[in-house]
């Protein structure tokens, strides 16, 4: 019989089913949530960033990622995909996932699901600049960090 | 992927099967019968004479004379064609058109479209079951009012609306005008499920589609009422009493023929079979999953309809849970244009975006069976509990 | 009466039969895979793949792209569809509709119906043949002209008219002028048996119809060129590209999928045989019976189809002459409200009332042999002459 | 199999089929024609009477009828009917034979073809009508009879 789920790949469905990094992290470095209960996507992804020595330089490695979303299985399917593709990336590298990446990751999605990886991309980016936020208010020990922090979520 | 041992359809709302004996009175006019009914040969007339069958048929279901049935290509059509049929041909009496907030797009879009034409459209709120107040009719009424259009059950929640009410108000208003304002229902979802009765209901126009009841896709008929003023909507030879132009669809309107002459045989019982599923199915899903609730009257509604919002989980998601185990549901909301859109139907209920977006349709049918609705039950907890346990809204984990 | 050995079908412009393979195409759409394809689930999403199949091979049999097609419920339907949406969409462009005096009703009296709502319409005349001067439209056009609706091929006469030259006019007003006037046609008669080709005929919108080329009835499609601006006609949910509200008719469409297929392959070789089989037949019929007279281009004509004036003989007479001995054939004029209306098409050719009276169409098929023919050709002297013994017209017996 | 000519009776069927009366009378007493060729239905009947003296009266009986028409499958039918139909009466009774009449010795005729047995009737009576001036202009010898006839047809 003809797979007439081919629409969402074979590997949409098993992130969807079997979703990895599912949950929180303690502590996390920085957390991003996007989307809304009116647009009907909500994601939210958090990072845990270490510092680590490669060849002489110190790096800021992402070595944990966990996801929660509220939306349609490629929203769940990408969300788990990325969470995968972050991890032990450096930060920079990790700001360059793409969404068409994320979709490729997961041997397309269909046209109209386009949207959700857009999310992932979404979620993942805030999620960095939250840690990047942190990080520099922690260095600056700026007083006003809990205001900021506000502001940018 | 692992293969699908089971398949249990459980959205009969969106479409239902053939009834296979529909399907075999279809048959013959696949293979042998297929002249056109306006040719005078022997080839013609003979399906004439079976299209006039069909017709009596469907008048019958639904109390109706067989001249006052025409057939069109579906619900949708049906609609707009007493809609924008109406307008056209009562625009010297009035511009006014009385409908609701939960009636299906084929009705509201086309009030939208006809709002762009010259009309004055008042859209009725429900309450928090989807009911209309029949008072609200009564008081929308103006001078200028040609046209009430109140669905019978809704779609997506299954609430029945009280029409025999809001025809007595229609009646009671035309007693005392100079020009009648008509009474259309959109039936599509009622016809077969329920009682429906031209003159019990009091309408004087009610839209029907094939593919709702057991009959073929590409069919559905509009009953207008003896005296009706009513204008075509496709222009071309004089097919259906001059008001519906078109070659007819001869296979089509004797499969809405023959699944008409089912249901009339075999609604009650149907009903009842129906009404005793659905109800297990609601029992079993609220003993075993927290956090639900029931969208739509909890008595008034459609026998297999069962509109049930979970918490936290995404319907969409639960719909391609479901799938993949070979159960086939519905969720309200629509994802057509890249972005999903809510249900207006449960909006209009009161419910947040949030609930709406949780909200899952099971609508039941003739072929499901006590087995199915069991092994729903057994499996649709843990699957919840899943996606629960993804979600990032809800109770914290 | 006496039992009918046999029955020889010779109205293949009025309707065909299914192909058998169209047929076996649809049954699995009408017992398994009966979903509807807006569902998100399996039964939903099967379809929709074969939906979108059936489209490619519509689009490929008239060289266009599977976008352009919008998938309606007759050629009826797809006429009112390219006229009213036409003029919906671009009124504020101009109001003049450019169509010919021989068009089928349901082009006519959609335009009857457009002059009735602030549409000017030009009728162009024909000459005896049944051929459109392509002058005539050059002169037509103003500066108000939105739309030219030439129908390919007649259904009554079989006269094919010059759409290139007219395409390639309207290209020409077109690169003078800052609104594009539109270029429509009627290709319900000419699909299946002759070429169609859009860019060939450089037409914008075309319409054709499932029961006419061996397909279903009650499905029909309208290609449209992309950037046409268009609007919808039924309003509703989201279908065929917001174009066309309802639920799809899915047998419907992969019948019409599968005729085009089954057109695409067989076309030339089909166009062949009838064009011999229907020589054969005129042949036979000016060698054994006096004073008729063909109407319509002798050449530019549809292989298939000939109509024939036989004097003094009274058509619907010679028709059921015909029917009781199993051959069906029609006549141009129809007898719907009591009294015979002649044919608008031969009177627009110049012919007498009297003459219109007299005219048989015979339009051949796919099923059609040499045997029945030669059958035909062998009965029909004796009955014309029977019917002609009756008459109260014509030359003194 | 069932007869989907039903809608035409036998009887309507065989008098198509097998027409009584066709053709003209040798110096008719009356004729009558109907119809035009812009209706698309034109038919001429004929009748001869003769006088015949019955229980001591002198009657005007119509003894043959004929007709041609063009026309329908059931003009044709209902021509051949009413010829049969006449012969032998008296021409007051002639006169009272309705369309309905007609139709109902057809064993019914499909509504819409009703209007073609009232046109059997109309060339009836203008058949009798015609001989009636005939006969008033002949026994008055009224000079102007070819005038009056014109003009009646
Ligand atoms: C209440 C209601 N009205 C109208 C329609 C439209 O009918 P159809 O699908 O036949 O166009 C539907 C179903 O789609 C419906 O549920
Ligand atoms: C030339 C032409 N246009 C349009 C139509 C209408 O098509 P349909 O019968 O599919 O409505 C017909 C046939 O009836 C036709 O011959």
């Amino acid at each position: 019989m003809v797979d007439y789920w081919s629409l969402y790949s074979k590997k949409v469905i098993d992130h969807f089913q079997y979703p990895r990094n599912v949950g929180e992290i303690k502590n996390p470095s920085g957390v991003g949530r996007v989307g809304s209960p009116v647009c009907g996507d909500i994601m939210e992804l958090q990072i845990k960033v270490e510092k680590k020595r490669i060849k002489g330089k110190t790096e800021k490695i992402i070595t944990d990622a966990k996801f929660r979303t509220f939306g349609c299985g490629a929203a769940i399917a990408t969300s788990s995909m990325i969470t995968e593709m972050v991890k032990g990336k450096k930060i920079n590298e990790a700001l360059k996932i793409s969404n068409k990446a994320v979709a490729e990751a997961l041997d397309g999605l269909p046209a109209i699901k386009m949207h959700c990886s857009a999310l992932a991309e979404d979620a993942l980016k805030a999620a960095i600049d939250d840690y990047l936020r942190r990080e520099s208010s922690r260095t600056k020990k700026n007083a006003n960090y809990h205001e900021q922090r506000r502001t940018n979520e | 992927m692992r293969p699908i041992l089971k398949r249990i359809y459980l959205d009969h709302n969106a479409t239902t099967p053939l009834h296979p004996l529909v399907l075999k009175a279809m048959l013959p006019y696949l293979e042998r019968d297929f002249g056109n009914p306006s040719s005078l040969h022997r080839f013609g007339r003979k399906v004439r004479a079976s299209m006039d069958e069909a017709r009596e048929k469907v008048a019958s279901l639904i109390g109706a004379k067989s001249e006052e049935i025409i057939f069109t290509s579906s619900g949708t059509e049906s609609n707009n064609l007493a809609l924008k049929g109406i307008v056209e041909a009562n625009r010297k009496r009035g511009n006014h058109i009385i409908t609701s907030s939960i009636e299906h797009p084929a009705v509201l879009n086309v009030c939208k479209y006809l709002s762009q034409h010259g009309c004055r459209v008042t859209y009725l709120p429900v309450d928090r079951y989807g009911l209309i107040n029949s008072e609200d009719v009564r008081k929308a009424i103006t001078k200028k009012t040609i046209l009430v259009s109140i669905m019978h059950a809704n779609n997506e929640m299954g609430t029945i609306q009280p029409l025999r009410e809001i025809g007595r108000i229609i009646k009671e208003a035309n007693s005392k005008r100079p020009n009648r304002v008509y009474f259309h229902t959109d039936a599509v979802q009622s016809v077969e499920k329920i009682k429906v009765n031209v003159n019990k209901l009091k309408v004087d126009l009610l839209s029907l589609s094939g593919h709702k009841l057991y009959g073929p896709k590409g069919i559905g008929a509009l009953y207008i009422r003896k005296g009706v003023r009513i204008s075509s909507l496709l222009q071309g030879g004089e097919h259906e009493y001059n008001l519906r132009a078109g070659t007819e669809n001869i296979p089509g309107i004797i499969g809405l023929g023959k699944a008409c002459k089912i249901a009339s045989r075999e609604r009650i019982k149907e009903e009842k079979k129906l009404l005793k599923l659905s109800e297990r199915l609601y029992q079993g899903i609220r003993e075993k999953i927290p956090d639900i609730r029931l969208n739509g009257h909890p008595k008034k509604r459609l026998p297999g309809t069962l509109n049930i919002s979970f918490e936290s989980v995404e319907g969409e998601a639960l719909l391609l849970a479901l799938d993949l185990e070979g159960i086939a549901v519905s969720i309200g909301s629509a994802c057509t244009s890249g972005s999903p859109e809510p249900s207006h139907v449960l909006l209009a209920l009161g419910l947040s975006y949030e609930e709406a977006y949780t909200s899952l349709r099971f609508s039941l049918g003739r072929e499901n069976t006590k087995e199915e609705i069991n092994y729903v039950i057994q499996i649709l907890p843990s699957i919840v509990k899943r996606i629960r346990g993804i979600s990032a809204i809800g109770r914290k984990k």
